[in-house]
């Protein structure tokens, strides 16, 4: 496998801001089978991203961490693997959620604040959404070790960011699933921002997937807006996981081209020019210029793409606007298997206070 | 004489302990390019240069952990961890070397460590950002806890704490943020270790701190409106050290006591006040110390935490039930 | 039937675990090759194979993020934390995730994973090898806190708490490790939830657990002896459920009560204890619930802790205490 | 600089097992002047060592952690820096506190269960040693960013051993220095071991030096037995640390020739075969060899060696047998610069049970 490097900044590439083929696309046949179905995911991706940046300008969200221009990762990695293989977001990968078949739905709930950890995901092989950063990537290699025991053919994949790299938790992670040959992906978007943090405050490495190496674990840097990139580089690291090679680390170079959440204003701490410059990398504008340039565009794509779209930016609108609160009564149904007599005890003391306010 | 919010005052005091001691240093994640999530440190870095006001890699541990060999090397920092559900990866450095340190050195060596958390819930915020750690601080050994409930407060008990040589976990309710209060920079109020008895009363006594503060405040007024009692507001400010003594002189005269914290019931401080009035006023209860708390339960997605978190009438049910034991 | 030490029969209970479900993993530093320092899980790996009992590279968090992961694909992990001042590197494991994955996922996800871990003082270790950690668990909203006294207790509880859905943090009192009790294989004891009266008497109620438990019967013989003193032993086993209801019981009929832990005194579980017992029985009670505790220091060094932990003397201290309330 | 890797297996070796010189000294000079001195220090450690054991089997002290073996590592390290760079042991360093001079009874009290830390370490620039693995390495990289700022010229080393580098602590501590170009030293004492965890299932990295790697940090492996290249390795580290050129990681490879702790049997794990072929490489009858072949050796020396080290171990052994303990009410003076209330009080309850007792 010629895409794995030790140590240095190839980048691999297949499809380049301009739409243009830089490298052959070995497999071109099938991926131009399922390239179609990757921009049309893409497009809702975006499409659902902004519809829940409004759902949060209007009151419905509580907040919203925006993937515009993280898509061609996202939807390329996802793209590469079985529906079977566990996945172990952070919390900004509407296009992996998309690409699964997660209802919007439980995706906007968990962002309006209805429940943490939203719906529908466990049902996909996807665990909810993990906040405290890093920390689920232990959980991923762990279930890794699990896959392994099973024999189950299974991968797993940690999604991390570009600021998790510098968490403890990733590192253990990373150390552990090399030691235990564990079939993991560690799957890092670089967005090159952490909130207000840049990439050259986060780490001093020549890149993040540089550091495969004081892990022993194979290692790749892809153009992070070249879903092709992503999805050749995850396919690669998923058969050789799935054969026992342990393991591969996996640096997505990409941009965060909105702001960190909703309640971020990152006009304090980057330029808008560097804003720019990504938004000329976009990773969607550059598959449908490849199709087009190589004949495998046809307008009914698009009209597909845009009709799948504009039914799930409305699907979550319905679902989300107003949507109801649960009982506060279920506090007390999910601390344990049972609650426990103290629990009985607060569960009726809030049903009293619940009563009394009508 | 300025109206300010909290997160002015405590930009306010940090810029006042910046000016005055050379060996102040501010950092952690989004502190200085950005100003902090909150902004509390906005233009500290501008004004003080790189070395005084940082940002730091995404990494707890590591924050306290620096922290802790900047002081070995005399200075005082003050990290802050960016919101209190992630104090847990800094847990280890806090507990077995900061809450420790002065005691393994045998004194030697202080620990003027202030670490400020925004803390508790109330703004509808995502998981773990709205918990409530105090009892892991307060169980600790060696740790000084501050829980500002104004800005000027906030401003004055930042102060002390930041001169204090001993660790401090400064836990600002977030809730509070953005409420107002004249502030005198340069002014210092009751030292840390002092509660304050925030409004006068014979009915109950009420044991509050942080963002509760207003809310027993308000409730206090309705129950005097609404039913003639007349509830003595205390607000501890410090959980360690306790100012048990306020506490006491206020049961003394009122024979009944309500704690009211956010947190969950078992092993919050309601249990430690509870436990203390019983040892030492047993024979001044009228009745038992009650708790009116948030519930032994995961913090509740944003949507549900007003009627998991304990308000006015939490409160209000406590303090009757409280009313309900009769003299004997 | 056997004598066996409680490290014996921790083993036992491991290897009856792992017999009867293919699904339980065991794994920590050096439980494997080595069969842990304490020997508790000696020979499980050369029973089980590398699959079921392994070990792990030096880092907690990893051991308990990684069990949680294999908790989401159906497995019942037991991991090992070599000692209880080692936790804290794994708190947000724990506090994070461990306790609020069930909820998180509205409970479609159980966590049953059993965190053991050699606890407590009184072997004279080295810093961090000693601590109390029982408040950080009870604390938790979402964890169990299971703490056996003696080697039959500990074998029947460790398969309760392994057969558990829910995650449990099993504290092993190291200084009972080498204490022998008859431990039948195969019968289970009072489930997890139930406390146990360990000694009946009239004259006050101590409740206690883990490692004290037998302390507290030793006490219990000398107050009979010496001062005709007939004192009530009741063993909680678990923290979490805690079964107040038998501690109620004994309340009501000695009307006093001493909690016994070796933890620091200030929100300890006697804070707890004491908490409910004056809001549950305050009429009952003809003394407060006072605590015979360690102290609010770092825990001190090997050749000084006797004179840290609480033992015969400051119980007995404690309970002339309780009794020098009179009924009025 | 030429022995900073990167990446690879190179191993930075001056003298061989059999006292052979392999790489020609260039500060020949200089290192013969002070080899001498550093002989004497490895044989104090190593006899001292000794002593401790005894000590601890005689019931006097409470643990050891013994660093047969590691001698020249410890010393070669130690003896490369100035007194005032501040160090951050773990707990294994008998060598690196005998050359900062550190008076052993302050060492073997900490080992007695007389008071935790030590005494007499902070005074010459050492932290007390730590027990929870890993965590120090953060105060050094704190220690060393307030040196930067000092302007003090100040290095700060790091003492870790290689079960240390899985803690995400190590990994926070390397990326944190790398980022501030912090003058840290990240000192790995490879010796093979945690506990009974051997280096394989710690890592599968192709060596701990490698690490540096990821961090953008300069990294270099060195013969852990051999006195002088750990010496030349660490002065040449501290040489860039100080000039501004920021931290360094250096794994010397040596071997835990003792038990883990007295508290070990290693029989239990690990083949008598592997430390008897590590015995062959001791790295104080190397340096006495060299010494022998390169004519700097005299008898004097030797005498004057054993003689300070016997000085050392009666100083331990008056200095810990039977050794008085603190008052217990010792206790509540350092929790806080005052106590508080609630201290003052359990202090009189602590004072009345010893009252009491007599
Ligand atoms: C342990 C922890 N510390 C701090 C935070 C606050 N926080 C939320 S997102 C974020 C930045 C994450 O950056 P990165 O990993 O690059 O992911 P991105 O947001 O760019 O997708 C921070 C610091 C957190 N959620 N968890
Ligand atoms: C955080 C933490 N976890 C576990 C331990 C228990 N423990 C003590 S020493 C040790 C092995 C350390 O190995 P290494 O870093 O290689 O140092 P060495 O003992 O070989 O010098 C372990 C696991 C500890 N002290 N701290
Ligand atoms: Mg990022
Ligand atoms: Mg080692």
């Amino acid at each position: 496998m010629d895409t794995l490097i030790e140590n240095n900044l190839q980048f691999l590439q297949f499809i380049d801001e301009n739409g243009v083929a830089t490298r052959a696309l070995e497999r071109d046949k099938s991926l131009s089978n399922v390239l179609p179905g990757m921009y049309a995911t893409m497009v809702a991706a975006r499409q659902v991203d902004e519809e829940m940046i409004n759902l949060q300008r209007q009151g419905q969200l509580a907040l919203y961490p925006s993937a515009r221009g993280q898509e061609g990762a996202q939807v390329g990695c996802a793209s590469a693997l079985r529906e079977t293989d566990w996945l172990f977001p952070q919390y900004r990968e509407i296009g992996v959620f998309l690409h699964r078949g997660i209802d919007v739905r439980g995706i906007g709930l968990a962002w309006r604040g209805t429940w943490h950890g939203g719906d529908g995901f466990l049902e996909r092989a996807v665990a909810p959404m993990s906040i405290p950063i890093g920390t689920q990537a232990l959980h991923a290699v762990g279930a890794a070790m699990a896959s392994k025991w099973l024999a189950d053919e299974g991968v797993t994949v940690a999604f991390i960011g570009d600021g998790a790299t510098s968490e403890g938790d990733v590192h253990e992670a990373m150390n552990l699933a090399a030691v235990k040959k564990s079939p993991c992906i560690f799957f890092v978007q670089n967005n090159q921002w952490a909130i207000s943090t840049p990439l050259a405050d986060q780490t001093a490495a020549p890149s993040l997937a540089s550091k495969g190496v004081g892990y022993g674990m194979s290692a790749v840097r892809v153009d992070g807006n070249d879903v092709v990139a992503c999805h050749v580089a995850v396919s690669e690291a998923a058969a050789r996981a799935r054969s026992g090679q342990g393991p591969t680390l996996i640096e997505a170079v990409t941009y965060r081209l909105g702001a960190h959440t909703t309640a971020d204003d990152p006009s304090r701490y980057r330029d808008d020019a560097e804003v720019t410059s990504w938004e000329a990398r976009d990773p969607i504008a550059r598959v449908k210029k490849f199709l087009e340039t190589s004949g495998h565009w046809h307008d009914d794509l698009e009209v597909a793409a845009l009709a799948t779209a504009a039914e799930l930016r409305h699907r979550l609108r319905e679902a989300v606007v107003d949507a109801p609160d649960p009982s506060p009564l279920e506090f007390f149904d999910h601390v344990f298997t049972q609650p426990t007599a103290e629990l009985e005890s607060q569960r009726q003391l809030l049903a009293a206070e619940l009563e009394l306010e009508g | 004489m300025a109206q300010l919010t909290m997160v002015e005052a405590i930009n306010a005091a940090l810029s006042d302990a910046m000016q005055t001691d050379e060996q102040v240093v501010v950092f952690g994640q989004d502190v200085a390019r950005q100003g902090g999530v909150f902004r509390v440190t906005e233009g500290l870095q501008e004004r003080f240069g790189d070395n005084r006001c940082f940002d730091m890699p995404l990494a707890e541990s590591a924050i306290i952990g620096s922290a802790i060999g900047m002081a070995i090397r005399g200075f005082r920092p003050v990290p802050e961890i960016q919101f209190d559900g992630f104090t847990f990866p800094a847990f280890e450095q806090i507990a077995s070397h900061l809450a420790k340190y002065r005691n393994r050195s045998r004194g030697l060596l202080a620990m003027p460590i202030t670490v400020r958390v925004p803390s508790f819930g109330g703004i509808g915020s995502p998981e773990h950002h709205s918990e409530s750690t105090e009892t892991l601080w307060v169980h600790t050994a060696g740790l000084k806890v501050v829980v500002p409930s104004s800005a000027a407060d906030a401003y004055s008990l930042l102060l002390d704490s930041i001169e204090c040589d001993d660790p401090v976990i400064f836990l600002e309710p977030k809730r509070r943020y953005w409420a107002r209060e004249e502030v005198v920079r340069g002014t210092r109020r009751e030292p840390i270790g002092r509660a304050v008895v925030r409004r006068t009363g014979t009915t109950v006594s009420v044991v509050t701190y942080g963002g509760l503060v207003a809310v027993a405040l308000e409730a206090a007024r309705i129950a005097e409106e609404q039913h003639g009692w007349h509830l003595e507001v205390i607000d501890l400010r410090s959980l360690v050290p306790l100012d048990f003594d306020t506490v006491a002189t206020s049961i003394i005269k009122t024979g009944r006591c309500v704690v009211f914290h956010e947190g969950p019931r078992t092993l919050g401080m309601g249990a430690e006040i509870a436990a203390r009035a019983q040892e030492e006023l047993f024979w001044n209860m009228e009745a038992p110390v009650l708790r009116a708390t948030g519930f032994d339960t995961p913090y509740p997605p944003g949507r549900l935490e007003h009627l998991w978190l304990p308000g006015v009438d939490r409160l209000l049910d406590t303090v009757k039930q409280s009313l309900s034991y009769d003299r004997i």
